[in-house]
């Protein structure tokens, strides 16, 4: 096992006789690792009984101890259509803003922050959604990554059905449960606040 | 999951406290470990003691031992921007880099800002990394580089003071060693290049090579000099890698190459030389001089290679291993 | 000879040669000297100077009384002076430094250097500072960054589609920080803030060439701020984009296509749904060959030679001293070593239109 | 950091291929070692021992002042190299700059590398840093322009290299500063000494200018050094690259110069990495200088350095006797 791992630079193979998968590039017609970690070779199935024709995919992966290490030192980056955990923080009419801090069930680091906007709450009847009813400041969501926006934020769509609200406190601060896709109720008191509520796994 | 606000203004410790690193491979107790001897061939560079992985509140970190030199290195990132209105869009990430001598790390105290000469450094670390790491790779972030040299070696002793003799005119023509403190600085530099590309590797960042520091020094016969025999003098010159604070006995040094070095590339990332090279054979002199620097890196790169895989195998062989232990001192 | 060291001269233009300042101390301010100028030279430039109706008279600085001879109107750059307690007529002053120009009967002051105030229908270049949600902010070496909205510009896809919210997150695949486009000012704001459009084929992100800049003042307003010029040495045809505010952008031709790959020039608005592809936003250069880019710098350097000698550049202009700097030099000719080939292409450019 | 407003991708594209065809097109149409012409002039300012004015087409105008005080040893019996690298001070500020007090510097042609300092501390001395080190480092056997500045026992000038820099660029040309701070040095008399040297009194000068000693004898060696930025594309190399270059560029250098002996021949006191935009190439292209291309960058600027030393040089002194 000693001799899997291999430390950026090093070269893994002529570029024509694998596919590049993570963690390698391409320098002299080489395929050159850009991490350290090991060695993974997958071979491309193909789908007709020659597989000649499509080379295995090489890529570089960086072994990992335990989840809480991983997330402690994660170079993860949120990318357009990644399903993201965030954290309400402030709304306003036209958005919501929230603290991005799981990235395809991995968590991150440094929280980003993301907006959603009015627009891409819901998938139906944009026009009548209101922020107001829909996120409280607090609330964790489940969103998706639709662009990397602008300098400071990442733009999400909870425009799905398993999008949306997945863990709110009512105004008295009691925990909810979702009674329907757009409701939820108050553990404590019975109250029903309205949110865009991800449909339950 | 607690709604705490991140501080995001400065680069947080770890809020549990830290153990001190205790490396088992060293065996001799510190006071046992000499400083450099004078004996060590010109070709040879200092032992490297480089080990990655032991600030757990940051991505990545490396600690570099090359006596008496200390410095640890800190990577944090990919991380976001600042959120500041004047922040521009990124397309690929920001690196900075900041090197920081510890207030005791030298002879002289040094204040806590950093003085010109640290944020010159910053900016020789920045060119050193900056073409070696995959930047395209992360948009909208940034990566800090933070280093802090704990111990040096510098020019603030007693041998480096000139001496006015008492009654004599002081502009008589002195001795002086003018390339000391960019020889000091430079072995600095070629340790920071290093132990940053451990702290690189070990957070996972991408790069195209890793980048290592060599140091060279050019000497020559100390009163040589004074005839006119310049043409001759090239026999005399003599090379030394990683070249110790103190030149050898009876020997002054022309000039000084510090420079990054991405082996597998064969190319150099950062140059910086210093002091006299005649230029009566072309660049002779300068490449002669820049080879041997590049042969300094490749040494240390070997040990680089090595400190980049060791947290890596640790993990692999964990994860082979039936037997579980409650062996955490590697943890990060 | 690697490098030139001029020791520093006054600056001395062609144009303004011509022009010799008469500076007077005379209480009664700078007389307007309106039928001889005292410059005997009649030579093309004074002439062609005054079929514009403009007439320089020297400089003059900001309180400096232009004249008070009351037939005169106050033009731009000129204020009325207090009256005085004698009942005396008022005086024209001059709010600027520049020259005094006269229309008529209007007096004004064109400044020597000023920076380039948008006007709607200019054609101007510019390059995109920052991307905003829906809409780009544009620097065109105006006092105030010009706006460029979304709604403003070609959609891939046809002018007549509807903007989607999907535009709106890829925004920055249209244009981003950077990027350079050709655009005409569509609006003004209260405070003097341009709004641009690319809505025509004409207009758009700009490839294929080389950007520089020069002094707003130096580009005549013409009818066509695009040219194209047919290039010697087998450089093919190459667009010049002057924009009036100085910004000048020179390229490969380019020929929009229509679906059939035939050439048209004169494009109906239902095809340009057609027209209006992904393409047209595309960060790829085509193949552009050696003996073009050359050409390309040549113009460039033309250009730099005609504003370094204070010569306003127009179509005329251009040709005439790219005509010039084809004459003067052969091919290879090593621009950079010699500073007086400016001047020189300058001063055969200048000759070649006084023999009209 | 980027430049202010980046090149946009076509542009770059352009620039690259353009300049990578063999021979290069560069946009002035300069050949490869080709110096864009400078306007210079020294001497110009009363109250200094030295100055100089340079201006360059594209990037601006660059104003050197070197001022001289008498100043007492920092100690009497010891003086360390770090007590003697303090008798000169060299303080770049840029006009009309956001963050530039006295000793505040900028980043010049990616000399500090701005990208390098977090946004906490903009304005490094970098260029200062710079300047400094290619002044101490050009030094003979022996010799060192320090030495020059010892008056008598106990006492020293103190210079002070203040250089304003008036540019439209935040990354001006690492060779207006050199050439302008060459000129100012090189003009710089310093009044005669009319005490002896070996008591430790307050030294007396005389006030007669027409025996002042310059600090840079015309006709001793090394000279003032000069530093010549040299950038890398494809396979050419570039001297003097412009703004647009210099963000095409893959790789660059700055390299020191002084000229050592009457015969012309320039020693090599100095070699620094220089920030370039790396904007042209893609993935797997050049990330750093292989041993060939340094060679090739480096000979270039040793061929063309002692004619501009010698030309600048030139141009000082004549003006110096018109005066």
């Amino acid at each position: 096992m000693m001799t899997s791992l291999v430390v950026p630079g090093q070269p893994l193979g002529v570029a024509t006789a694998y596919v590049p998968g993570t963690g390698v590039h391409i320098f002299n017609n080489q395929i050159i690792a850009s991490l350290v970690g090991k060695v993974v070779t997958i071979p491309n199935a193909s789908n007709t009984a020659t597989t000649s024709s499509a080379p295995p995919t090489i890529s570089v992966v960086k072994p990992v101890l335990t989840p809480e290490e991983e997330s402690s030192s994660s170079t993860l980056l949120p990318d357009v259509s990644s399903t993201v955990l965030c954290r309400i923080t402030r709304i306003n009419a036209r958005q919501a803003t929230a603290a991005i801090f799981v990235v395809n069930d991995r968590i991150v680091g440094d929280e980003f922050q993301g907006v959603i906007r009015v627009q891409d709450v819901r998938l139906t009847e944009i026009d009548k959604v209101k922020i107001f009813t829909s996120f409280r400041p607090g609330d964790i969501v489940r969103a998706r990554v639709i662009s990397l926006g602008d300098q400071s934020n990442y733009y999400l769509s909870t425009a799905s059905n398993e999008l949306g609200v997945i863990m709110a406190s009512s105004e008295s601060g009691d925990s909810m449960y979702p009674i329907n896709w757009r409701e939820m109720k108050s553990v404590r008191t019975g109250a029903v606040e309205e949110r865009k509520v991800a449909k339950p796994f | 999951m607690a709604a705490k606000a991140p501080d995001r203004r400065r680069n947080n410790p770890p809020s549990h406290g830290t153990n001190p690193p205790v490396f088992l491979s060293t065996s001799l107790p510190s006071s046992t470990i000499k400083p450099e001897q004078a004996s060590r061939p010109p070709n040879e560079i200092r032992k490297i003691f480089l080990r990655t992985g032991l600030v757990s509140s940051v991505t990545g970190s490396s600690f570099l031992e090359i006596a008496p030199l200390k410095l640890s290195v800190s990577v944090l990132g990919p991380r976001p921007l600042p959120r500041t209105s004047t922040t521009p869009f990124a397309a690929q990430a920001i690196l900075t880099t900041e090197v920081k001598f510890a207030p005791f790390a030298s002879t002289v105290r040094r204040g806590y800002l950093r003085d010109s000469s640290e944020r010159d450094l910053g900016s020789r670390l920045y060119q050193s990394l900056v073409g070696a790491i995959r930047r395209e790779l992360y948009p909208k972030s940034r990566i800090e580089v933070v280093v802090t040299i704990l111990d040096s070696e510098d020019e603030g002793d007693e041998v480096n003071t000139v001496y006015m003799e008492e009654g004599k005119a002081a502009f008589e023509p002195t001795f002086r060693d003018a390339g000391r403190a960019e020889r000091a600085l430079g072995v600095v530099l070629a340790g920071c290049i290093t132990a940053a590309s451990a702290a690189l590797a070990d957070a996972g960042i991408e790069m195209y090579d890793l980048v290592s520091g060599g140091v060279s020094t050019v000497l020559v016969d100390q009163f040589d000099g004074k005839g006119k025999g310049k043409e001759g003098d090239s026999e005399k010159r003599l090379y030394v890698r990683d070249p110790a604070i103190a030149p050898p006995e009876g020997k002054k040094p022309l000039a000084t190459c510090v420079l990054g070095y991405m082996a597998a590339r064969d190319e150099i990332s950062e140059l910086w030389i210093l002091g006299k090279l005649g230029t009566k054979n072309g660049t002779a002199e300068m490449e002669e001089l820049v080879d041997e620097a590049i042969a300094a890196a490749r040494s240390s790169r070997g040990v680089l290679n090595e400190a980049a895989k060791e947290r890596v195998q640790f993990i692999v062989d964990k994860a082979q291993s039936t037997t579980q232990t409650d062996d955490t001192e590697m943890t990060g | 000879m690697p490098i030139q060291i001029i020791a520093p001269a006054p600056f001395l233009s062609a144009e303004e040669e011509e022009e010799e300042f008469q500076v007077e101390e005379d209480e009664g301010g700078v007389p307007l000297d309106l039928d001889n100028d005292g410059d005997t030279a009649m030579d093309g430039v004074a002439a062609s100077k005054r079929k514009q109706g403009r007439q320089a008279a020297g400089i003059v600085t900001p309180g400096e009384i232009v004249t008070d001879d009351p037939q005169w109107m106050r033009g731009h750059g000129t204020y009325l002076s207090s009256p005085t307690a004698d009942g005396e007529s008022q005086s024209i002053v001059s709010s600027l430094a520049g020259t005094i120009s006269k229309t008529n009967k209007l007096l004004s002051i064109r400044a020597l250097r000023f920076r380039y105030v948008p006007e709607i229908g200019d054609l101007v270049v510019g390059r995109i500072l920052e991307v905003q949600t829906k809409r780009w902010r544009v620097d065109i070496a105006a006092p105030h960054s010009a706006a460029l909205l979304l709604s403003s510009i070609n959609l891939p896809g046809g002018i007549l589609r509807k903007r989607t919210s999907t535009d709106e997150l890829q925004i920055r695949t249209f244009f981003s920080e950077g990027d350079l486009l050709v655009a005409e000012v569509q609006t003004l704001n209260s405070d003097g803030q341009a709004s641009l459009h690319t809505r025509s084929l004409k207009y758009g992100k700009l490839r294929n060439g080389y950007f520089m800049t020069i002094d707003a003042g130096m580009v005549r307003r013409m009818k066509s701020h695009v040219l194209t010029m047919n290039t010697s040495n087998g450089g093919g045809e190459v667009d010049i984009y002057l924009g009036v505010n100085g910004y000048i952008y020179i390229a490969k031709h380019t020929t929009p296509l229509t679906e059939g790959g035939v050439e048209s020039k004169s494009v109906s608005i239902t095809r340009l749904e057609e027209e209006a592809s992904e393409a047209i936003y595309s960060n790829v250069n085509e193949d552009i060959s050696p003996e073009t880019r050359a050409e390309i710098a040549r113009i460039g350097c033309v250009l730099r030679a005609l504003v370094k000698a204070n010569v306003k550049i127009d179509e005329e202009m251009l040709n005439l001293g790219y005509e010039a700097a084809l004459e003067e030099f052969l091919e290879g000719f090593d621009w950079g070593s010699d500073t007086e080939a400016g001047k020189r292409v300058v001063d055969l450019a200048l000759a070649k239109r006084r023999m009209g | 950091m980027p430049p202010p407003t980046p090149l946009s991708p076509p542009e770059l594209s352009y620039l690259f291929t353009s300049l990578s065809l063999t021979p290069p097109i560069r946009p002035d149409l300069r050949s490869a070692s080709q110096f864009r012409p400078l306007i210079a002039e020294c001497s110009f300012l009363p109250h200094c021992n030295g100055s100089s004015r340079i201006c360059m087409t594209e990037a601006g105008e660059c104003i050197v002042g070197i001022k001289a005080e008498v100043e007492k040893d920092a100690t009497s019996k010891y003086a360390t190299i770090i007590e003697r690298e303090k008798w000169i001070e060299v303080s770049v500020e840029v006009a009309g700059g956001g963050a530039s007090g006295p000793g505040s510097g900028v980043g010049v042609g990616g000399i500090s590398g701005a990208g390098g300092a977090s946004g906490r501390d903009e304005g490094d001395g970098g260029a200062a840093v710079w300047l400094k080190e290619g002044l101490l480092a050009c030094g003979g056997d022996g010799w060192s322009i320090l030495d020059r500045l010892v008056i008598s026992k106990g006492w020293h000038w103190k210079l002070y290299i203040d250089v304003l820099l008036l540019t439209p660029t935040s990354h001006p040309s690492p060779l207006l500063l050199s050439t302008a701070v060459n000129m100012a040095l090189d003009s710089t008399y310093l009044p005669k000494l009319t005490s002896p040297h070996d008591v430790d009194d307050i030294p007396a000068f005389s006030d007669d200018w027409a025996i002042s000693v310059p600090l840079y004898e015309p006709t001793t060696f090394p000279r003032p050094p000069i530093s010549l930025p040299v950038v890398a594309i494809g396979d050419n190399v570039f001297l003097d690259p412009s703004v647009a270059e210099v963000a095409t560029a893959e790789v660059g250098l700055v390299v020191t110069l002084a000229l050592s002996d009457a015969d012309g021949s320039c020693d090599i006191v100095g070699v620094r990495g220089m920030e370039v935009g790396r904007a042209g190439g893609k993935e797997g292209d050049r990330k750093g200088i292989n041993r060939k291309l340094l060679r090739k960058m480096v000979t270039t600027c040793v061929n063309e350095a002692s004619e501009v030393i010698k030309t600048l040089g030139e141009t000082t002194h004549k003006q110096m006797f018109r005066a």
